[in-house]
């Protein structure tokens, strides 16, 4: 992994793990290995995924851009990951339409294709730590960004022809917990498509190895992995991910359902908790996303809230997508904390943990938990994440 | 978007349509694919709705689910369903709203809307180390035992195709759909 | 590696190789592995580089859409690949300067940052075969994309002063070869950069760890990986990389040098050798690219270059970069030859073979060859190169 | 590029700048990395240019490179420069056009505009093997037996830092500059 390391003068930036390697003295003495097959990183370099037994979180802080490298995609499953045979591979549509189809792999891949670089996030992604010991990869780390390649939801949807009572469909994965999440038909043909590949190649078996659903801008959950069915009905099925999963506690003990949308939200990545920093300037960056479209602005404060200024964004600043933010600061060395906060195109303020708690009631945390994460600087240029409370 | 130019070499410079959707000016079918049979989708439509549309025939009853239950599902959800170390199945102060402190954990006799749920889930997903082991019976026979522990249903109650989609779960009154739409109000 | 399977009825699309590997018969009865801390590839998916002893050439024809694995960048180097200790690597930049410095990759990383999704190409990048037996991955493998984020030169060079002289600057990496190649300042100031990043990890050995120089739209090897000193002048160095290679004989006995701009290329991934397709839809597709900026359109022939269709292209359309492209076309069966052709925002249009021979005299490949790549569709659907002579 | 909005949660949509170039606004020095010394510079700096710059002290002859040439360099370039395995380095049509079908080796002889190049490349490069192996002298010897095989310098000719820039090479008046622009033109 990319770890900190603290020089003499204590700078402290991103920097990767040395190793006892077999290096040569001057590497323009000796002559290095010849072209490959396949490339590897380089043994200085061990990015990691954070395991629990439920997901595995994106190390933010160890990224640089707005890919994520598919092997540190983040992992959320409920049965593990299955093995699937693509040659066994078969899709089934069903239900209220004109022709029941099954497709194969072969089949799905030969449709028109259509390609989209977007962020998945699960809808879970909020961690927090009393001693404020916790990096982005443990606060957020279940969102990950890839180009996704598969047919539109629309086209496989003409060729079986769906019915006009058809409003809602059932995603059902072939893992072993044979997942399944009820999705309006209109999600659909809006934007939904059937993604095989991912970063270039073939989706990889713990984004759902052969095919799965993608559902821009919505709760991860809802993308389907593995999927092996889809059944149009007219109403929705109240599988449990729906009804005692990813719903929410909300005001006057309602409990909110069907809450797709992912609100916008930013993650300041550096600096930030284990880091150590040094007085001058510092480059702030992080990523800012939104399920509802793109990302208009991105404000940091270095002011502990104070005032606000407005970072820079990478372009390309594409719809529901990660979208790279950096802000350039002076600091002098005082004892301050440091935030962002994501605004998106429908005028969508990302709020901060009391604006969350005031709008919903005392449920703190849980699913669609999007606060502005604020670090603290301390004196010594230690850099701590500001517990919410 | 398939305009044809006769140039050979044309020099024009005109912005080109991007792929942001599938087009209307495509067939109405490829032809790739194959039908599926009612055979075929029968093998895999296990699904059931809060209408009890894909319930098996059968039934069960709480005493043969507790039998089951202590054989099968004990191990992970606890003696009593309230145990542990896996997901806790019974509601403990079902009188307790839910997500409050007092009763963070979210349970089938407080949080479940549908009681159909029950049998689809454990039905496609449960015992977690042989998913799909069970038979329609044991599901029936679990659903009723679950449902039982949280004080639904009577424990001389029997869950079948009829009966259980006529089940009014607890938590059903509290659902209400999202209602956030972007913009500036926070919900 | 995705290969090309003839199924019962002929459909033959890209799929995957089957393997005699331990898979449940049904997948949903049986838990699969837990979160892990990398993920790997399905063990049904074996993409591979080509590799000759000097370079390695990306499987364009298995990929999907525009992003490259980084463990699938083509690779082209002169002296093998080196093991940089990250920490002990250093950046001087000396010459026509006011201050002559060197950079730590930790203090490259401190300086605000950029990134850009942008292809690289070699511009060797031509190969054909006399029996048309050539995969697009052996004809024009040599280029590869991905999202590079490090430090523009522009702030680097006002960071030591560049005099008002200094008019080119030599880029030297410590690979073996101790790879040189002169630059103008001026490109370095438009949109150079040394790129630290690719793919949001830490760039790979192949491709220049821990840090090379990028030059957008510029023949690859200008792009001196594995990046260790620059020195600023006020005339090029005239190195061996920049006069025994990677010029071009032209007209009239005389020999093309600086030819840094990678003209405008397309060509099909989609269907091509070995691929056999059958008659009905059919979606062509292909990557185009061009050094001078974006691709403003992509024609496709599907009768031997006598009609040209407009093909879709994929958002976002990019700055330099591989821009997918597909066409909808529905085969009769009959022999005929498909083709494409880039036009760049320059109004520049891709050349046929003959095009290219005629405007440079008779040396037929070399350097900067980008002619129009024709695929020959036979009766019984077989796809050949149709070889340019 | 840095506006100061006061509104603790602002409702305006407000496109932000994108990065596309380092700012002017930005301070002229971040004041990251260490000054470079002359001496650390002179290790690195080996480059030499057609004007001479960066040639060391030091020469070699045609007789002393030939044998360097023989140990060193004959087993990938061949017994005379000619036959391989690697880079033929001497020109066996001298007269012939560089790049037509019956020349199509491109040599030092009819290729290489500088001689300074070569200087330059065997210095940093070669032996392929053991590159940044060689002495000076013998780089400078490498030079003149190379030239001279190519018929380019004299059987008697001693290279060092004053007569190397002045060879000139064959091929240099061939050189011209990229003249493709972009454009409907193909060049
Ligand atoms: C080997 C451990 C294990 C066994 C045995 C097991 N379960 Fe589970 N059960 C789990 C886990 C783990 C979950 C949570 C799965 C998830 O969230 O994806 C769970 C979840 C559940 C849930 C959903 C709880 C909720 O509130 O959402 C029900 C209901 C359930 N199990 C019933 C059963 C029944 C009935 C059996 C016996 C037939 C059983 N389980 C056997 C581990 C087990
Ligand atoms: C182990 C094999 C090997 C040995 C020994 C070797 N070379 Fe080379 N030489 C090569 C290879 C391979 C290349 C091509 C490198 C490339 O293109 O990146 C080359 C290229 C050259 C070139 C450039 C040719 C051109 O036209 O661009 C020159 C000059 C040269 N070698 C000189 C020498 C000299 C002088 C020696 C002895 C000191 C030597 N070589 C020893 C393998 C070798
Ligand atoms: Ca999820
Ligand atoms: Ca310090
Ligand atoms: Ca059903
Ligand atoms: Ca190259
Ligand atoms: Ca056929
Ligand atoms: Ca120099
Ligand atoms: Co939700
Ligand atoms: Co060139």
């Amino acid at each position: 992994a990319v770890v900190l390391v603290q020089t003499a003068v204590g700078k402290t930036v991103q920097a990767a793990i040395p190793e006892a390697a077999v290096i040569p003295d001057d590497p323009t003495k000796k002559q290095g290995p010849l072209p490959s097959e396949l490339g590897t990183r380089s043994a200085y370099e061990k990015p990691v995924r954070k395991p629990s037994d439920t997901s595995s979180r994106t190390p933010l802080q160890d990224l640089y851009g707005t890919i994520t490298p598919a092997d540190l995609h983040y992992e959320r499953h409920h049965g593990g990951v299955p093995t699937i045979n693509p040659e066994e591979y078969e899709l089934y549509i069903h239900g209220l339409v004109e022709k029941p189809m099954k497709f194969t792999l072969s089949d799905l891949k030969r449709f028109p294709a259509f390609s989209r670089i977007c962020f998945l996030e699960c809808s879970g992604n909020f961690r927090s730590n009393p001693a404020g010991k916790i990096t982005p990869q443990e606060i957020a780390g279940l969102t990950s960004q890839s180009e996704w390649t598969g047919v539109l939801l629309s086209t496989l949807f003409r060729e079986v022809g769906i019915k006009p009572n058809a409003t809602w469909f059932l995603a059902e994965g072939s893992d072993a917990a044979v997942m399944t999440r009820s999705i309006p038909v209109k999600k659909g043909l809006q934007d939904g498509m059937i993604a095989y590949a991912q970063n270039g190649e073939a989706i990889r078996p713990e984004q759902g190895y052969p095919a799965r659903l993608f559902l821009p801008g919505w709760e991860g959950n809802t993308s389907v992995k593995w999927l092996r069915r889809i059944e149009f009905s007219d109403a929705p099925f109240m599988t449990r991910e729906e009804t005692s999963k990813y719903t929410e506690p909300v005001k006057d003990g309602k409990i909110r359902q069907f809450s797709f949308d992912m609100d916008a939200r930013s993650i300041i990545t550096f600096p930030t908790y284990p880091v150590q920093v040094e007085k001058g300037w510092i480059e702030i960056r992080g990523i800012a996303w939104s399920g509802r479209g793109k990302i208009t602005k991105v404000e940091v404060s270095t002011d502990a809230g104070k005032t606000w200024q407005l970072a820079r964004l990478q372009d390309p600043v594409l719809d529901k997508a990660h979208t790279y933010f950096r802000h350039l600061w002076q600091w002098n060395g005082t004892e301050t904390e440091i935030m962002s906060r994501a605004v998106d195109e429908t005028g969508y303020t990302q709020p901060t943990f009391n604006q969350l708690v005031a709008a919903r009631g005392d449920n703190k945390g849980g699913y669609h938990f999007n606060p502005i994460t604020t670090w603290l600087i301390q004196w010594d240029g230690q850099v701590l994440n500001k517990p919410d409370k | 978007s398939q305009t044809t130019s006769k140039s050979s070499a044309s020099s024009l410079i005109s912005a080109a349509p991007v792929t942001k959707a599938d087009s209307p000016e495509w067939p109405s079918t490829f032809g790739f694919g194959k039908p599926a049979t009612p055979q075929e989708i029968a093998l895999l439509d296990i699904d059931v709705r809060p209408d009890g549309k894909g319930l098996p025939s059968g039934s069960g009853t709480v005493l043969a689910g507790k039998a089951v239950y202590a054989v099968k599902c004990a191990a992970c959800h606890g003696k009593t369903g309230v145990e542990g170390p896996n997901n806790r199945l019974v509601s403990v102060a079902e009188n307790e709203a839910a997500g409050t402190e007092s009763n963070k954990e979210k349970t089938i006799g407080n949080y479940w809307p549908y009681a159909t749920t029950l049998f689809d889930y454990i039905r496609r997903a449960m015992p977690f180390n042989a998913p799909g082991s069970l038979t329609n019976e044991e599901v029936y026979a679990l659903t009723a035992f679950l449902l039982n522990a949280n004080k639904i249903i009577p424990a001389e109650a029997s869950i079948n195709a009829e009966t259980l989609p006529k089940v009014v779960m607890p938590a059903q009154k509290l659902f209400v759909p999202d209602d956030r739409k972007g913009g500036p109000e926070i919900r």
